[in-house]
């Protein structure tokens, strides 16, 4: 079965090949062509999804093929890098949710039509791109597609964007290749690490493992994370190098500018990978690399980073608050409710890390329905600014509707999975952080009162003439948002189906940080 | 043996400070004189002296060598070009930027001060007192050297050489249209 | 001394491939005395090609002989046979380019023989282990490209950066020159082997002469490789070459200044190179960072390559700064490897990026970043292939760039100095703000002329071709280089 | 005899000529400073030959190669010089300043 999760890889970037093969002027075949190559991984990943074992914690579905080695990088011992996929219950999950969100962004951009055969060609790489940042088994791949979506994106902004995109462009190349810097630092420092407490000790002869100490895998070093306990001093140095990469990867306070330029300056196809994938992969790493590998450091650091999330809930809530793009409002909206995922993170409990991952896929799936339907609506209106618009829901009362459903989905109303999200999430912080919880909540609070005065302005008021004659949803536009909701409400219902995936391994990661 | 600041008089040592002072005041000359004459002059008297230490040391053939190459060629080709690219005697025309020139003053004056300090606290491991190091004459012993130990060299100077002269008539000639 | 005359057969087995440069260039050199016309000038610069293809294949042919016999002033080993071929595929991507340049900006065809010697220079500092062979090498090279930065006679920028390279460089080699003088006083002797026994010693018995000359060495080289602080001739020299000639600076004579650096002091004073790797990182940290944001304020493409180079002049610093300094021949081995690896990739692709720089300005007759405003829809290979060098200068994945980057950073690790390994990757995120500007004017800007084609000679097409494939290779199967790297018995 | 006098003597005189070469804005100034480097070392080099305890001629065959290479590098840089000359009608650094240094 290892093999599904490379198709998923391997699948978009062929796709991306052909078509540079493909004649220019065939728009349609051009996007045919995408739409196919990311239908295809979309239903590996579901056929991975309806396989998964329920039973083991760990990877399944492992590939790994060794790419190239370096001698003498430890100790006299090389250090192969390899190609590593695999999937387990936290990554599952994403996967899925970047197979979704990556058919409707390239559905929904069959509206561009200037330089159709590059936009796809981009699209079709940060989608192989994102697929292989959540599917990585090896930290060496995971930067590797991190790098590759970097690239993908820049340009995505840098061409098909709005007036200022060379310079929203730049940001999100200057502050990414940073975040992916820092986090490379930490990646190879913890494996470096890990080498030498490996060596240190002598259970390397009883595990199945290469006899070189250095590896970059993670389901090498996971087959004997339990033998190897790093000193806490550099637990702790290791876990503050993680965080700040996460820091500014996710666009957190103090370094949370270049996110809303980002957004206000993209396309709405690349707006709802950004929003509802790439932005997600982050605190993935956070949990992936610095929760599981690091647990002394997360005891040292948790309350920091507690407070860092309950700081980026309340000042993103405030500026969104204030906001009078939409597109701004979402992305601080995306920055208050990935503060969550850090105070879940931050209180060590397995309850509380099953809700960052719910959360993460709820909040990708809504950011990106949010995105789609302010695009619409900006299709039509010609303008994303929230004082323009007034009293869309009498010509537009399909996308009024959507946009309500999404609104309330991020406000947390029960039955969506907004509300199972966040319920779970503050299940476990409470247990550890009452008293920023309780202030996180008030994050909650605002976020209501944002989005639904900024509804309430788009939405309902006197309708404006210019907006009369509208035309609401069309046919295509009905597929992203009819899937859309539909999986979200059916996580609001059945939270189980993603649940039961996630609740072995963070039972297992909250069973080696001792939450 | 009579003593001037504890230094014995002897021909060698005058002979050395008069020829070191020599150098010196002629190279300062080099750099700040106006008067073309002067500085060739001036120019001369450096690479005679450089050559008169070299036969002080023993080294007669380099200081030969030095003689005709230095002394001779270099500054009568020097002399040339200042008289061909100068329009009158002057060869000062532009004043480099002061502040330039005193930052690189006081950095020389420092690197060289560190160089002399590193020296002086050497106890040198040599023959103190061997007025005539080599038992041959020395081009007997420096055409051995160059045609055994340094035979690699000494052709790869030959290309140096070759490369050098057609580099320069390349550069140099008029263009031919 | 009872040693006999050096026998040709001893010269070729130590310096064949040299051998085979120098007689080339001077049958190039009778050839061009003999025929006249314009079928010379067709002619000379393919000759050149095809001795160095030639010296090519005898210095492979050499990877993993040894020879120490003979006169001791220059060995075989596999440091020197692998820097050989590296300084023979560039000077063969450089002829090549040279010979692609259009009419008007044709070089003087004597550069064809003038590159062997300044080639031949090249690799004698790789090789040579007596400090006047590799002071006669060093010298070789330097004047050589002195004339050839000033080939371009009517132009007055390429003279004026001759005189430049020519002060620069000789206040450098002079100092160097003055380092080596007192390494010949404490050891009394030229020999590099010799030396390296005695200054075991002399750092407890002469701490400040060892210190003086290290430092003087290291200060000459440095202004050699353009490290900060003694970069600033860089650019203007770079600007005022002909394009074929500033990827020579930046490829091959840097690349054999490097060599020339770590067997110099390596052997002189690697005794106690945990006392200096210090300052040497530093220097390194402040050249990538120098580099790298002196870069951001060029609108000049040469001189924006120029500081590039200056930057990557930084990143191959870091290599030689650690490693030495774990005292396992396996991580020494890593650091030369991971340095031996980013050098080639950096030929690669400084070379091609060159290449097609000097199409695009010959067209536009313009240096600056505008001159490649759309060039996707002018010329949508050249864009492409540009794009794949600009994006392995600024270290993507899948380029040799990166590759080579990784394996410093793990050299960098490997010595336990992390700081350097960050700041490697950091200054590299700094690059990407000015490689990307000039992928922007390709990608996202509309071209100005209206002019549809850009005519490109065949020639530069192979350039072209085999730095891109180069530099792909090197990204995709580095093993087929790191591997070899990797299995070096590096010195004799 | 001793050696210090005389490597003192090199290193005042090579000072000289660094200076010389740093700050002077006629080249062919510069070229000779240059040659007075060049010198400084000759002297250590000979000097040092001299002195060695077990006195080896190598230093003087050193000095016999850069006396060689100097002569080389005037005869380039007064070559181009020319060039330049012909280019812009002056032999003064003030004017190889197109270019920033």
């Amino acid at each position: 079965m290892g093999d599904v999760l490379l198709l998923l890889v391997l699948i978009p970037v062929l796709a991306a090949i052909l078509t540079l093969f493909l004649p220019a002027g065939s728009k349609s075949l051009i996007r045919g062509v995408a739409l196919v190559g990311t239908i295809i991984p979309t239903l590996f990943a579901v056929v991975a999804y309806a396989s998964f074992g329920h039973n083991t914690t760990g990877f399944q579905d492992v590939f790994s093929t060794t790419w190239f080695t370096i001698n003498n990088a430890f100790s006299g011992t090389p250090l192969a890098i390899q190609f590593g996929f695999a999937v387990d219950g936290i990554s599952m999950p994403l996967v899925l949710l970047v197979g979704v969100v990556s058919v409707l962004a390239v559905i929904r951009n069959f509206a561009i039509d200037t330089r159709v055969k590059a936009h796809y060609f981009w699209m079709l790489l940060l989608i192989a791109g994102l697929y292989g940042a959540f599917a990585a088994a090896d930290m060496f791949s995971f930067f590797f597609f991190l790098e590759a979506t970097l690239v993908a994106t820049y340009f995505l902004i840098a061409i098909w964007g709005n007036e200022r995109r060379q310079y929203a462009a730049t940001k999100f190349l200057i502050y990414r290749g940073f975040a992916s810097v820092v986090m490379l630092a930490g990646l190879i420092g913890l494996a470096y690490s890990f080498a030498s407490q490996l060596q240190a000790t002598t259970i390397s002869l009883v595990v199945p493992y290469e006899p070189n100490y250095l590896t970059l895998s993670l389901t090498q070093m996971a087959s004997v994370v339990g033998h190897v306990n790093l000193p806490a001093a550099t637990q702790g140095g290791l876990f503050l190098v993680f965080l700040l990469a996460v820091l500014i990867e996710e666009a957190f306070v103090p370094f949370h500018t270049w996110l809303a330029d980002t957004h206000e300056q993209s396309d709405t196809g690349t707006n709802m990978l950004i929003g509802g994938v790439l932005m997600k992969i982050g605190l993935y790493a956070l949990i992936r690399f610095a929760v599981t590998f690091l647990p002394q450091g997360l005891h040292e650091y948790g309350t920091l980073v507690a407070v860092l999330g309950v700081i980026s809930i309340l000042y993103g809530a405030l500026v969104a608050l204030a906001s009078r793009d939409w597109r701004r409002l979402i992305a601080f909206s995306s920055i208050s409710h990935m503060g969550l995922v850090l105070l879940a993170i931050g209180s060590m409990q397995a309850i509380g890390l099953q809700g960052a991952v719910f959360m993460l896929v709820s909040s990708g799936l809504l950011t990106a329905l949010m995105f789609f339907t302010v695009g619409a609506q900006a299709d039509r209106t010609k303008t994303f600014t929230i004082g323009e618009l007034g009293g869309l829901s009498r010509p537009l009362p399909v996308l009024s509707g959507v946009m309500l459903v999404a609104a309330l989905g991020l406000v947390g109303l029960p039955g969506l999975s907004g509300f199972v999200s966040e319920f779970t999430l503050f299940v476990g912080s409470f247990a550890r952080f009452p008293a920023l919880s309780i202030v996180a909540t008030i994050g909650m609070i605002l976020a209501a009162l944002y989005l639904l005065f900024a509804m309430q302005r788009t939405t309902f008021g006197p309708q404006k003439p210019e907006y009369a004659g509208l035309k609401d949803a069309r046919a295509i536009e009905y597929i992203p948002m009819v899937v859309l909701i539909a999986l979200v409400i059916w996580i609001g219902v059945f939270p189980s189906i993603l649940g039961d995936v996630v609740h072995g391994t963070v039972q297992a990661i909250a069973a080696r940080i001792g939450g | 043996m009579p003593e001037l600041f504890g230094i014995p008089i002897t021909g060698a040592n005058i002979a050395f400070f008069v020829l070191a002072l020599i150098i010196l005041l002629s190279g300062v000359t080099v750099l700040m004189m106006d008067k073309l004459m002067h500085m060739a002059v001036a120019l001369g008297g450096v690479f005679l002296g450089v050559a008169g230490i070299f036969i002080l040391l023993g080294a007669d053939f380099v200081g030969i060598v030095q003689i005709m190459i230095y002394a001779g060629a270099i500054t009568i080709l020097m002399v040339f070009a200042l008289m061909l690219t100068q329009n009158g005697d002057e060869t000062r025309t532009a004043q480099p930027h002061p502040t330039r020139t005193w930052l690189t003053l006081i950095f020389t004056v420092v690197f060289v001060g560190i160089i002399v300090i590193v020296l002086r606290s050497v106890q040198w491991p040599v023959s103190q007192n061997a007025i005539e190091p080599f038992t041959q004459p020395t081009v007997n012993l420096i055409a051995q050297a160059l045609y055994h130990t340094y035979m690699i060299p000494f052709e790869l100077v030959s290309l140096l050489l070759t490369a050098a002269l057609v580099g320069a008539v390349l550069i140099a000639r008029k263009e031919e249209e | 001394m009872s040693t006999s005359f050096l026998s040709f057969q001893t010269l070729w087995s130590l310096m064949g491939p040299e051998l085979v440069l120098a007689i080339a260039a001077f049958i190039i050199m009778l050839y061009e005395l003999i025929v006249t016309g314009d079928a010379k000038k067709a002619v000379a610069p393919w000759l050149s090609v095809i001795a160095s293809i030639g010296a090519l294949i005898f210095a492979m042919s050499r990877i993993g002989t040894t020879v120490t016999t003979g006169v001791s002033v220059a060995v075989v080993d596999d440091f020197g046979s692998i820097f050989a071929i590296l300084l023979l595929i560039s000077t063969i991507l450089v002829l090549l380019f040279a010979i692609a340049m259009k009419k008007r900006q044709s070089l003087p065809y004597e550069y064809s023989y003038l590159v062997l010697f300044a080639t031949v220079g090249a690799m004698v500092l790789a090789t040579a282990t007596d400090l006047i062979t590799l002071y006669v090498g060093l010298e070789l090279l330097s004047i050589t490209t002195y004339v050839l930065v000033a080939l371009y006679r009517k132009s007055p920028r390429s003279s004026e950066g001759g005189l430049k390279y020519l002060i620069m460089g000789s206040i450098a080699s002079a100092t160097i020159l003055y380092g080596m003088s007192f390494l010949f006083g404490i050891s009394g002797s030229t020999d590099l082997s010799t030396i390296t026994v005695v200054m075991q010693t002399s750092f407890t018995n002469f701490p400040g002469l060892a210190y003086l000359s290290l430092a003087l060495i290291v200060v000459g080289i440095g202004v050699k490789i353009s490290a900060v602080p003694f970069h600033l001739w860089t650019a203007d020299v770079y600007e005022g070459a002909p394009t074929p000639v500033t990827a020579y600076l930046a490829v091959v004579s840097k690349a054999a200044v490097f060599a020339l650096l770590i067997r110099l002091t390596y052997m002189a004073f690697g005794a106690e190179v945990h006392m200096w790797y210090g300052v040497i990182g530093w220097i390194a940290v402040i050249t990538m960072i120098v580099g790298n944001f002196g870069a951001l304020a060029q609108k000049n493409v040469k001189r924006l390559l120029a500081y590039s180079s200056i930057g990557n002049a930084g990143y191959m610093l870091i290599p030689f700064a650690v490693s030495g300094l774990v005292k396992t021949t396996s991580s020494f081995t890593q650091g030369l490897s991971s340095l031996l690896f980013y050098l080639f990739a950096y030929a690669f692709m400084t070379i091609g990026a060159f290449a097609i720089y000097a199409v695009v300005a010959s067209h536009e007759q313009s240096d600056e970043v505008d001159a490649f405003a759309g060039l996707y829809k002018r010329n949508p290979w050249l864009a492409g292939t540009m794009a794949l060098f600009l994006l392995a200068l600024a270290g993507m994945p899948l380029t040799g760039g990166f590759v080579g980057k990784l394996m410093i950073f793990i050299a960098a690790f490997n010595a336990g100095q992390y700081w350097l390994g960050v700041v490697l990757f950091a200054t590299s995120v700094v690059a990407f703000y000015y490689y990307f500007s000039i992928l922007r004017a390709m990608f996202m800007t509309e071209p100005k002329s209206d002019s549809k084609s850009m005519h490109t000679p065949a020639v530069m097409h192979i350039v072209i071709v085999l730095c891109a494939v180069g530099i792909l290779w090197l990204g995709i199967f580095p093993t087929t280089l790191s591997g070899v790297l990797g299995n070096l018995h590096w010195f004799a | 005899m001793a050696l210090q006098p005389f490597l003192t003597l090199a290193a005042i005189l090579f000072g000289i000529g660094l200076f010389g070469a740093l700050t002077k804005r006629n080249i062919i100034i510069v070229l000779i400073s240059l040659e007075l480097m060049l010198n400084a070392a000759n002297i250590n080099l000979v000097a040092f030959s001299h002195f060695l305890q077990t006195p080896n001629i190598a230093g003087q065959v050193f000095s016999l190669f850069t006396i060689v290479i100097g002569a080389a590098e005037v005869a380039v840089g007064l070559a181009i010089l020319l060039a330049f000359f012909r280019a812009k009608n002056s032999a003064d650094v003030k004017d190889v300043n197109l270019m920033k240094w």
